[in-house]
């Protein structure tokens, strides 16, 4: 899953393994701890739900007695840090996404994304609206997709299994390439985690995290400065609703500018269109007026018509302020 | 090769180192296979049927379950303390396999001797709350330190009725040895019905070994569903599994010294043996189990009032009862 | 005098059935609220306010029209057997703020947050006016017409 | 100076917008921040606990981790389109949410539903129901008993029931959930053959299973310890919230739409919504019990009475702009599982084929928006109780 080393989230390795490898004349007892390692990893497949929506009641069912997902070695821990499989299951919201990351990040390696659900694939119905998350796998790398609305909980299992074969697979050499978008480079957070043997981790990263994680509202006393009532400190309640009404004032003024804006627009445009068709009438009257003195004088009434469809052009409005 | 094991037996350290050994193995095995155990039978008490797939019947879940926390990524919080971190859990482990060994599980199958084995167990036993202390305050989470408070308060309470109804064997049997304690109970007169205290200080040593060992309806130390996992919420892979493992080998000393002291031990009808005491323990401990698939969770004020106000004051009359009941001449050996 | 009297009298405005949504002046608007609370309405149903984006003048409406905005509110009537509720509105020009039915019905509090984070209505007297849904840091009132459904929010969106 | 906060009471309320300074200066409190990721707030809602030890001072509510613009979405899309949005707010009884919308449009549009579609709605509603109770009540045991202990067996238990009720729905209209079997004008799916076969052993299945649920749960003393008393919601005050459904009556409000309000056949038999006036977290709990009783016996009178004839009113929808609404206001209500699901409507948008605004009045966010008032003064894990016992989902409380 090593994106490119950048994320150090990706590149853990197990100290005892990193040890052994490096051991001469251990290979192939390595390739078979590697054997026995994966099997282990892939056998007991623990769940930590991020469960938010439809999907949610679905991946609970997969929990109980009609599909029971403990038959394959798969319970669900509460806490990030037991989990090994992280499965999204619902609609992820801007509001969402940012603790999303965090508890992604907070899992231990070796770790797993399974999204389940269509929303959770790509935001499905929900995919163009202000608030969703285009599908999760613009925030972590997401290892298997599990479709429907919602899946049904035997599905959920099958893509548990078939996160097990991918394992194998990727434990036999088979199967190399990362399911990763390239928008999970860009993200600026980092895991929230001090690594043990981990001599280059920078610290201003940490304390970055440190700090994002306090405004997260995470750690500390931030009650104390934090506003109880959603107001600043120091402004009372009235004050604040007072403010709120200036700032809807100050908005209808500018809309009302906007819009007085566009009227005179509107009217200088029609203006310019009624000079113009004016003109062009005038222009056409003096050519007819021309042709007529050598021509017979039916041909003034097509040039009415002329006029009349150049003042059905003059443009309507959108119906809608901008 | 009778004759080497017996000298081994005899010497000190040699018998320690043995039995020792085996017992560390045993009790990491019963805490290890206690999960798959506890897996089929809440499955099957919930209509499900546990662990299948991995194995014959399952079996080697447990084995994948902690390979599979040996290989996971060792994370240590960074506002967390190491030290304590990192000690908590080793600590807890020691301290449980410590309190075993003293338990006879047949005659004279004791790692270490002593004529006070149930003061040294109680004693281990009553020490299982620093390592959780430890790991709640070590852990810098709200949820751990909630949890690692319930747990002290938790532990420090119920120590009093749990030794104050182990103390009711101790009188009847006069000795605080387990030999002694087992020995007194021949002939069938378990403490349990030999006497008119032995029934209600079973179940008061029984519901606070189970407060001790936070199994519901005690857990409130680690509310899955209020503190997540409670003291062990920060901790990863095999530093977590130690929690349990620790929870579970204390579940199974409790059970097993419940058998000592009410049931008889090995004692039974027929050949005594360790047949017998396996037999009980593993009924105790099931019934553990069934136990916790089947009540919801005190709150932990309730779960305080319950035992100041029931389980301390009824463990005190039962002293008394069977001092007397002793004094009277019904007593055992002493 | 039935109710539906006693809101005309207080409103100023015909009112043939309370359950048809009649118009009320924002000056009456806490105090008939009130007077439905003194005659039984006293569930707190729901408030729904609406974004009118202006028209620029065009050929169809040379004159143009403002923004508006419209509110409405229902009470209900918890009577066993035969349940019944009342619907008004509230015609406001833009930033023009409402009164709150916080002291009457706790369950505004909530309601009119919503409302005020999604449309931007204001509500005066309202003791604890912030953004319900919307993260705290939002620009914009994502239900007015003029708000574009597929506005980006970077990093995330 | 010690200060002390007591459980809400109609004699000495709570304040919700308490200053936590002014409180107590010299405490030392602790903010907890319950959620969004957490296993018992039912999806993803953050509650901010201000604590004294484990007694909650202050509790604030932040929903909106699932906020979808689904009222700004359902401006955008035709009416045929809106009722497939709309399944998805309340993802535990989607089948009701269907008809609140359906209902709003046909009052609108003026058309006249047959009454073998009335009756098949409303026999659907009922097992919607049951259902969605199964899942309150499951879940509620998880809340009090943890994921590890009894509650988790409850939990199981409801589910395996729930399979039932899903089962029966596949059966009808090919989905476990998300059904899209309403449409303007009557429904999409008709009953298939020896459907009553199906249906009528798992109600007495679900009915017989119940009592040893409550056998479990409520005639255990433990479990009545940690609800009774615990949460209560008087009745002025839930009044004043909102609240609607099994948490309005167990407060003692006697209202249920399908009997003072009656739409769909609720008209035509008789409804005997379950009252409790306790107001607290075990009522709460025996209100629901009694409405699965109470449904399944109106699920087996639908299921008798259903007449004969024609499913829908309109043609089947050819295309997405064959409903069009030019104009009109209306607000309507209905009862589902969790309290009155309102639909506020206002036609006209895009010429006819949307709504110009669409306002849901989800109960979830009422019952939510007591949680200032009755959280302070209780302990944490009363909060679980309490936060379960109102039954809240998000998906419909965010919309």
């Amino acid at each position: 899953m090593a994106v490119d080393g950048k994320n150090d989230s990706l590149t853990y390795t197990n100290p005892a393994m990193d040890l052994m490898a490096r051991l001469p004349g251990v290979d192939i007892f390595t390739s078979t701890v590697d054997r026995l390692l994966t099997w282990g990893s892939s056998n007991s497949l623990w769940m930590f739900p991020m469960a938010t929506s439809c999907c949610g009641i679905e991946f609970m069912a997969s929990a109980t007695a009609r599909v029971d997902i403990d038959r394959m070695g798969t319970i669900v821990r509460g806490s990030p840090r037991q989990g090994d499989v992280m499965v999204v299951a619902g609609t992820i919201t801007v509001k969402m996404a940012p603790r999303v990351k965090k508890l992604w990040d907070q899992m231990p390696e070796p770790k797993w994304c399974v999204a389940m659900g269509s929303c959770a694939i790509s935001g499905d119905f929900y995919r163009d609206i202000y608030s969703v998350i285009p599908g999760i796998d613009t925030v972590v790398p997401v290892d298997i997709y599990v479709p429907g609305c919602p899946p049904n909980p035997e599905q959920l299992m099958a893509g548990l299994m078939r996160l097990q074969e991918k394992m194998r697979a990727q434990q036999r050499g088979e199967w190399t390439e990362p399911e990763i978008r390239p928008e999970t480079e860009k993200m600026n957070t980092q895991p929230d985690i001090r690594r043990l043997l981990d001599d280059e981790r920078d610290e201003g990263i940490s304390q970055a995290q440190y700090d994002g994680s306090c405004s997260l509202g995470m750690h500390g006393n931030e009650h104390r400065r934090h506003d109880q009532v959603g107001n600043p400190v120091g402004v009372d309640r009235e004050q604040g609703v007072e403010a709120l009404i200036l700032r809807a004032q100050a908005h209808a003024q500018a809309m009302e500018a906007l819009r007085q804006e566009a009227a005179q627009e509107f009217a200088a445009a029609q203006a310019a269109k009624e000079a113009k068709a004016k003109a062009a009438a005038e222009a056409k009257a003096a050519a007819a007026a021309k042709a007529a003195a050598e021509a017979e004088a039916a041909a003034a009434d097509d040039d009415a018509s002329v006029a009349g469809d150049a003042a059905d052009e003059a443009p309507a409005g959108d119906g809608e302020t901008p | 090769m009778t004759d080497i094991m017996d000298q081994l037996l005899n010497h000190p350290l040699g018998r320690g180192v043995l039995l020792g050994g085996v017992l560390v193995g045993l009790m990491m095995g019963v805490g290890a296979f206690s999960t798959y155990l506890e897996r089929k039978f809440a499955g099957r008490i919930q209509n499900r049927l546990g662990p299948t797939i991995v194995g014959p019947f399952g079996l080697f879940q447990v084995i994948a379950d902690g390979i599979k926390m040996l290989r996971k990524e060792i994370i240590i919080p960074r506002a967390a303390d190491p030290v304590l971190f990192l000690l908590a859990p080793i600590v807890a482990v020691t301290l449980t396999l410590a309190s075993a060994a003293v338990i006879p599980f047949a005659e004279g199958m004791e790692p270490v001797v002593t004529s006070v084995g149930l003061l040294w167990l109680l004693a281990f036993s009553g020490l299982l709350v620093f390592p959780v202390w430890w790991a709640g305050w070590a852990s810098n989470n709200k949820y751990a330190l909630f949890g690692s408070m319930r747990a002290v308060a938790q532990g420090v309470s119920y120590e009093i009725p749990l030794v104050m109804a182990a103390l009711v064997p101790v009188i009847l049997a006069g000795s605080l040895d387990f030999g002694a304690i087992v020995a007194a109970q021949k002939g069938g007169a378990w403490f349990i019905w030999s006497n008119p205290v032995g029934a209600i200080a079973f179940i008061i040593f029984f519901l606070a070994s189970l407060a001790e060992a936070n199994r519901i309806p005690f857990d409130i130390p680690e509310a899955e569903s209020e503190l997540i996992a409670g003291p062990s919420v920060e901790y990863t892979g095999i530093l977590w599994g130690m929690f349990p493992l620790a929870e579970y080998i204390h579940t199974f000393i409790a059970s097993a010294v419940a058998s000592l002291m009410f049931f008889g031990g090995w004692l039974g009808p027929g050949p005594d043996g360790l047949h017998w005491m396996a037999l009980k323990t593993g009924a105790l401990y099931l019934a553990v189990y069934w136990l916790r698939w089947s009540l919801v969770r005190f709150r932990s004020d309730q779960l305080m009032r319950f035992c100041w106000h029931w389980l301390v004051p009824i463990s005190l009359a039962l002293i008394v009862i069977a001092t007397l009941w002793v004094h009277a001449g019904f007593g055992g050996s002493a | 005098m039935t109710t539906a009297e006693k809101v005309a009298a207080l409103t100023g405005t015909e009112v043939q059935e309370l359950e048809t949504e009649f118009v009320v002046a924002p000056e009456h608007h806490f105090a008939l609220a009130e007077l439905l609370q003194s005659e039984g309405y006293t569930f707190y149903i729901t408030v729904a306010a609406t974004h009118f984006a202006g028209e620029v003048p065009n050929k169809k409406n040379p004159e143009g029209s403002p923004e508006t905005f419209q509110v409405a509110t229902v009470l209900r009537k918890p009577e066993p057997g035969a349940s019944s509720f009342a619907c008004w509105r509230v015609e406001l020009a833009a930033g023009e703020p409402i009164d709150s039915l916080v002291p009457l019905f706790e369950g505004a509090d909530w309601q009119g947050r919503e409302q005020f984070d999604l449309v931007g209505v204001v509500f005066k007297n309202h003791p604890d006016l912030r953004r319900l849904m919307m993260p705290e840091d939002w620009e914009g009132h994502p239900l007015r017409r003029d708000y574009a459904i597929e506005t980006a929010h970077p990093p995330w969106r | 100076m010690s200060l002390s906060i007591q459980p809400y009471s109609a004699e000495q309320p709570v304040n919700p917008y308490l200053d936590v300074d002014l409180y107590d200066p010299d405490a030392d409190l602790m903010v907890l921040n319950l959620g969004p990721q957490h296993p018992s707030t039912h999806g993803v809602f953050r509650v901010k606990l201000i604590l004294d030890g484990e007694v909650i001072v202050k509790a604030i509510g932040y929903p909106g981790y699932l906020h979808r613009g689904v009222e700004k979405l359902c401006e955008k899309l035709n009416y045929s389109n809106i009722k497939a949005i709309i399944d998805k707010n309340d993802y535990i009884s989607p089948m009701i949410n269907e008809q609140a919308v359906n209902m709003a449009f046909e009052k609108l549009a003026g058309v006249e539903v047959p009454r073998r579609a009335l009756w098949l709605r409303s026999l659907l509603a009922e097992f919607q129901r049951i259902a969605s109770h199964l899942i309150a009540l499951g879940t509620f045991g998880l809340d009090v008993g943890g994921a590890l202990g009894g509650g988790a067996s409850a939990f199981m238990y409801c589910f395996r029931d729930r399979e039932m009720i899903l089962d029966v729905f596949e059966e009808l209209s090919g989905c476990r959930f998300h059904y899209n079997t309403h449409c303007v004008g009557g429904n999409r799916h008709d009953v298939p053959a020896g459907w009553d076969r199906m249906v009528l052993p798992a109600l007495e299945v679900i009915e017989a299973r119940l009592d040893e649920l409550v056998d479990m749960m409520v005639n255990n003393q433990v479990f009545v310890d940690r609800t009774q008393g615990v949460g209560v919601i008087p009745k002025n005050l839930a009044l004043g919230l909102g609240l609607t459904g099994p948490n309005g009556r167990a407060s003692g409000i006697d209202c249920d739409l399908r009997r003072d309000a009656p739409y769909n056949a609720y008209g035509e038999v008789e409804v005997r919504p379950a009252v409790r006036s306790a107001g607290d977290c075990q009522a709460r709990f025996l209100c629901r019990v009694d409405e699965i009783r109470e449904s399944a016996r109106l699920a087996r009178l639908f299921l008798a009475g259903l007449p004969e004839g024609p499913i829908s009113g309109t043609k089947p929808n050819k295309g997405p702009t064959s409903v069009k609404i030019k104009e009109g206001r209306c607000y309507v209500g209905l009862s589902t599982p969790r309290g009155e699901l309102g639909t506020y409507l206002i036609a006209g948008g895009n010429k006819g084929l949307s709504p110009y605004r669409l306002k849901i009045r989800p109960p979830s966010l009422h019952h939510l928006a007591s949680i200032p008032y009755i959280l302070p003064g209780n302990n944490l894990s009363d909060a679980i109780a309490i936060l379960g016992s109102l039954d809240p989902v998000m998906g419909e409380a965010d919309r």
